[in-house]
């Protein structure tokens, strides 16, 4: 016994309907003999059979599309008796369940499928929220163009921040500033359309200052040092300084409630909102936030706030805060603590105690009222932080007590003058109105 | 809680923070973060121990009963004699 | 030169042709037909893919003119080649693989049923473009006259290349530079799809070759006596540097043009009509008329026919396939030490 | 053996390169449209018939297919015939025998054929000789796998690079711009054959690559001289091979200068510089401080009148402003 199956009639056809048989079972057919008439998509053609015999079960019934290679028929050697059941002409038999694979739909049913973790995310990422939105509009960047870098696609502050600098630049030049180590953000291009060509890049990094070498091992700068440092800017920079009152009632309300229901280890003091006021003060005011270097101001890549942190012995230390402007609030506070925590046991990384971008000093705790710093070189900035107090104060004509802290700026006059400095103040004042956007 | 666990495990804590503080001579009544210079950090870590291993909870409003090591020592006694 | 049109209507009771030889002719028509129908077959079972165009009931064009060439002689032939091929000497387990795709084949497996090569039986391919092999045919027998040898360059194709340019210009400089080149014109009538009479003007093939100035002739394709004894007067004539011949085969294919035709312009009684003339048949019958067939011998060969198709296919199925790594192989020649030494390489040179 | 140079021109020195290649290898000979008795249509093969005879200098008919094909089929059967097809514009009749047997044979045939043919064709417009007898279709040949092109622009290159393209075992296009004919140039008597497998500095630079190929080489030369009195250092470089290209040239030269222009006398649709300017981003993305600037000819059927044709054409203008715009702009 064998089979007679749907020939392949050419490279492009791979399956074909039986459109009318042409024997009957029981025939005797010599080779070459034509079994039946196959309707492929171009036309019928009479398919042959290519051995001699008798043609035993119609396996396969007019009108029935089925595969190349898939037996239409049974074909019997001489002598061999056909299946019991005799088939009337052209009805063929229902396929018997030893040869043919069992009709598709008998599978068991597939159970429904179950949104997987990667279908929910192919959804469209979270909106952004308002005061991103808010931020993104301040800087006049289309939040649409913005693909996020967050969970989920979620658009971040640091995403909407990089969007709104993303100036032309030659793959050249966008090449040599990662060699020369030259932020790209602050270069200004002079190709056609503010395109950054890499002249400009060369340019920005002759003017870039050679950072110190700091060594991770000396933790604590000592007495010698520092008295170095500290002659050197009194010497160098012509200071200015500015100093104000804020109000530190909002944010203080603040605090107490959102500390309220967080545990001790998540609680924020108030040092902590202060610095993050200075860090999106400083990203607001580039101008205070870099170097001078050879008469020339060169801006900070990024945020990166010194701390200044008395280390036990009266040592002296003032790491830097990385990125500061690109913490919020309760990762900033987590982020200071542990700052603190390793300055003191000396586990300082490299990065943190190459130059911050500005210092600020918190003596607050130290019981004064107010400080007038001097600049680490080569920064164009300190501000100095003194303790909270409650003071009576005019609130809307009526005399209250409120917690009060002295804010002062101590800045370099070849970089930036006092306007410029007073505004600083008071950006960090309105700030700290808004603590919720910390 | 008794006063002498309340001051060791006080103690404890701050050498913690202050490894080279000197506790024994200590006044009760010596402010505490003046006396260590405990900043605002360090007194926050003081506190965050003191409630874990007191196993008694602490809000910014029971601070200043913490101010000396004798207020310490009563506020802990108070605090869990409520619970024992 | 003659340019008279002379026609020989060949017999195959000619006594002139000595039995065994005549035994080697069914033999060779045997093998092929055998070899073709299995690549029916194995083409319906998806073993063999791309363009299948048998030549089945025309094996006496293939078998009666390649077997007066000789091995210096060469031919380009067209894509129903299977039979120029067999008859020429390209091993039957090579062709298979070819056709299987595999390595082994004659061409690597990368020409197919349509490309066999063989350079070592100087035969220089099929041809997929109709009529594409004719102007490289002119070429070969140019390089041969140009080096005075006296080799004759055999070019196989259909009606339906007789209406191609290629054809017209290859046949014009071929007579008008006098060049070794036969002209095998395998006229089965149909053109694909299109009865010759819907697309030659004039349809007397050979009268047209003739009036390129070179001796035509048209011969009975299904007659193998008559193509050989047409063949030997040709090659004879060119040998003797009388310049260019043309035969004009008339023949008929049994099966569709390829494995995929409807065959809806022709009717079956026209084909039931050439089967009558069958060229395995007429020979078989004509040799038993002269009490020249061996009927076991006969059922021997064909036995042993059907043998040598079976080993091909079971070679070509446990053949391996070429490494893909070997995909860019030869796009351009492996140097091969001083310039390429293959067949027809032997010219001087510094 | 006199050290003297010979003045000669670009068409003297192919005549020269087929004269010394047919006295050398008795298989070479020269078949094409009216290359024997009227010695050539722009009388490269001048004197070549009554040297070597009708056997070796053979005119055909007007055949493309046919000749081509038997070109092809002679190089098959141990012959290294060369090839001349009149102009590029007629090569389309032979495009069935150069693509799908010249270029085919070795790779379908497993390596059994090889086909050391050499065609020779004129390319390229600037005689106002219009849309019909002007094309530039190098761009169109070196898509094919399997030929190899050639491009000589110096009177150096017509002479040295035959012998080299008969002895390749595999088909070899040789493009020869109409222009380039009665270039003068002086060479050894006994001048060696050239290399043909790399591009070639023709003026070396800082600045500024400027690739090209065959007749557009003199207007890039003239372009570099006018950039330099500006302080611009351009470098030249001349493909001669145009396929397979020479990568590591091109490539070489971007990365030193940083910028590059193509001047190709093909539509710049699909062209040959199109390709060069696609492996430039390729390979060499992080060296570009600024787009590659292609000079082709304008999209348009080659116009007759000569101030049409001119303005289609790449010219030393277009080519310094195209110089200007990358490295300033």
């Amino acid at each position: 016994m064998s089979d007679f199956t749907m020939p392949s009639l050419g490279a492009d056809m791979d399956s074909g309907t039986i459109v009318e048989w042409l024997v009957k079972p029981g025939d005797h057919v010599q080779r070459g003999a034509p079994m039946a008439v196959v309707d492929t998509d171009k036309a019928a053609v009479e398919i042959e059979t290519f051995q001699s015999g008798v043609v035993g079960d119609l396996l396969v019934e007019p009108g029935q599309r089925v595969d190349v290679g898939t037996p239409l028929a049974t074909m019997l050697a001489a002598g061999e008796a056909p299946s019991a059941a005799p088939v009337s002409v052209g009805k063929a038999k229902r396929p018997r369940a030893r040869r043919v694979p069992p009709p598709r739909e008998a599978a068991a049913p597939v159970p429904p499928a179950v949104p997987r973790e990667a279908e929910v995310a192919a959804a469209a990422p979270p909106a952004p929220s308002p005061p991103l939105r808010h931020h993104a509009a301040e800087l006049g960047v289309d939040l649409a163009s913005v693909t996020g870098t967050g969970t989920h696609g979620r658009i971040t502050r640091r995403d909407v921040d990089a969007a709104a600098h993303r100036p032309r630049v030659s793959p050249y030049a966008r090449r040599l500033a990662e060699e020369l180590g030259v932020d790209l953000a602050a270069v200004t291009g002079t190709g056609t359309s503010g395109t950054v060509r890499a002249e400009d890049v060369r340019a920005a990094a002759h003017a870039r200052p050679e950072v110190p070498p700091v060594s991770t091992e000396a933790p604590r700068s000592d007495r010698a040092t520092i008295a170095a440092l500290m002659s050197r800017s009194k010497r160098e920079i012509p200071h200015y300084y500015v100093a104000t009152t804020v109000d530190m009632h909002t944010v203080v309300s603040w605090l107490r409630d959102t500390n309220r229901d967080r545990s001790v280890a998540e609680r924020i003091v108030p040092a902590a909102a202060l610095l993050r006021a200075v860090a999106l003060a400083a990203r607001r005011m580039p101008q205070l936030n870099g170097f001078w270097v050879d008469g020339v101001f060169v801006p900070g890549e990024d945020v990166h706030v010194g701390v200044a942190i008395s280390v036990r012995r009266g040592a002296l230390v003032a790491p830097a805060l990385r990125h500061a402007a690109d913490l919020e609030l309760p990762v900033l506070m987590q982020a200071l603590r542990d700052l603190v925590g390793r300055a003191r046991s000396g586990r300082l990384t490299r990065a943190e105690l190459a130059d911050p971008t500005l210092t600020v000093t918190d003596l607050g705790d130290q019981g004064v009222e107010e400080v007038f710093g001097v600049i680490q070189p080569p920064q164009v900035a300190l501000v100095g932080i003194g303790r909270l107090v409650e003071r009576p104060w005019a609130v809307d004509g009526l005399l209250g007590v409120r917690p009060l802290v002295r804010l002062s700026l101590s800045g370099d006059h070849r970089a930036t003058d006092g306007y410029t400095g007073a505004r600083f103040l008071a950006t960090i004042d309105d700030l700290l109105q808004h603590p919720e956007a910390l | 809680m008794t006063p002498d666990q309340a001051r060791s495990l006080v103690s404890k804590q701050i050498r913690f923070i202050v490894p080279d503080a000197d506790l024994d001579g200590l006044p009760p009544d010596a402010d505490l973060r003046r006396t260590l210079e405990l900043d605002s950090l360090d007194f926050l870590e003081f506190v965050e121990r003191l409630s874990k291993d007191a196993g008694v909870r602490i809000d910014e409003d029971d601070y200043p009963s913490l101010a000396t090591m004798e207020s310490c020592q009563a506020f802990l006694a108070a605090r869990t004699a409520a619970s024992d | 030169m003659s340019r008279r049109r002379t026609s020989a209507t060949g017999t195959t009771g000619t006594g002139a042709m000595p039995t065994q030889h005549r035994f080697e002719l069914l033999r060779q028509m045997t093998r092929i037909r055998l070899f073709e129908e299995r690549c029916v077959e194995l083409y319906s079972a998806t073993k063999i893919r791309g363009f299948l165009h048998v030549g089945i009931g025309e094996e006496a064009v293939a078998t009666g003119v390649l077997t007066v060439l000789t091995a210096e002689d060469s031919i380009v032939s067209t894509y129903r080649e299977h039979g120029h091929a067999l008859v020429r000497g390209l091993s039957m387990d090579s062709v298979m693989a070819e056709m299987f795709g595999k390595v082994t084949g004659c061409s690597r497996g990368r020409g197919g049923s349509m490309h066999l090569f063989d350079v070592g039986h100087r035969f220089y391919g099929g041809n997929a473009i109709v009529g594409g092999g004719i102007p490289m045919a002119v070429g070969i027998a140019l390089a041969d006259r140009m080096r005075h040898q006296t080799s004759v360059t055999a070019c196989f194709f259909g009606d339906g290349a007789y209406a191609e340019g290629e054809f017209h210009e290859s046949a014009n400089l071929a007579a008008l530079w006098r060049l070794p080149l036969l002209f095998c014109c395998e006229n089965n009538l149909y053109a694909m799809g299109t009865a010759i009479e819907h697309e030659q003007a004039e349809t007397d093939l050979a009268l047209r070759a003739a009036s390129y100035g070179m001796a035509s002739w048209s011969v009975d394709g299904m007659d193998v006596a008559a193509v050989e004894e047409a063949t030997r007067h040709a090659v004879e004539r060119i040998r003797a540097g009388d310049g260019p011949c043309f035969l004009e085969l008339r023949t008929y294919r049994f099966r569709a043009h390829s494995m995929y035709d409807p065959e809806l312009y022709r009717d079956k009684a026209e084909v039931g009509h050439w089967r009558e003339r069958d060229p395995l048949e007429l020979l078989t019958a004509a040799m038993r008329a002269d009490g020249e067939l061996d009927e076991d011998a006969f059922e021997a060969m064909t036995a042993e026919a059907r043998a040598e198709v079976d080993r091909a296919v079971d070679t070509a199925e446990q053949a391996p396939f070429e490494p893909v790594e070997d995909l860019t192989r030869f796009v351009y020649s492996e140097a091969v030490g001083p310039g390429p030494t293959r067949a027809g390489e032997e010219g001087a040179g510094s | 053996m006199s050290t003297t140079l010979v003045e000669t021109t670009y068409r003297e020195a192919m005549r020269e390169a087929m004269r010394e290649a047919m006295q050398r290898d008795e298989r070479v000979f020269l078949m094409g449209e009216d290359v024997g008795a009227y010695g050539g249509c722009f009388a490269v093969s001048l004197g070549l018939l009554e040297e070597f005879g009708p056997e070796r200098i053979r005119d055909t008919p007007l055949s493309e297919s046919a000749f081509v094909g038997a070109g092809i089929g002679a190089a098959i059967a141990g012959m290294r015939p060369i090839v001349e097809i009149m102009t590029v514009n007629f090569s389309l009749l032979a495009l069935d025998q150069i693509i799908n047997n010249a270029a085919t044979l070795s790779h379908m045939s497993g390596g059994q054929v090889s086909v050391p043919v050499v065609i020779r064709m004129t390319t390229g417009a600037g005689r106002q000789l219009a849309a019909q007898h002007s094309h530039s279709l190098e761009g169109w040949y070196g898509h094919i796998p399997g030929i190899k092109l050639l491009a000589p622009a110096t009177v150096e290159d017509a002479r040295g690079m035959l012998w080299p393209a008969l002895q390749d075992p595999d088909p070899v296009l040789i493009f020869e711009h109409g222009t380039l004919y009665p270039m003068p140039g002086s060479l050894a008597p006994d001048a060696a054959p050239v290399d043909i497998s790399r591009a070639a500095v023709r003026r070396p630079g800082k600045d500024v690559t400027l690739l090209t190929y065959g007749g557009s080489l003199p207007k890039v030369m003239a372009a570099a001289e006018e950039l330099a009195t500006t302080g611009i250092e351009p470098e030249v470089v001349d493909l001669r091979v145009l396929r397979p290209l020479d990568d590591e040239t091109i490539v070489g030269s971007v990365r030193r200068t940083h910028r590059a222009v193509i001047v190709d006398e093909g539509w710049r649709t699909g062209s040959l510089a199109a390709e060069i300017t696609t492996r430039l981003v390729e390979q060499c993305f992080f060296d570009l401080d600024g787009p590659v600037q292609r000079v082709c000819s304008a999209e348009v059927p080659m116009p007759y009148a000569k101030h049409l044709e001119e303005a289609a054409l790449p010219q030393v203008a277009t080519i310094v402003a195209a110089a200007r715009q990358v490295v300033s702009g």
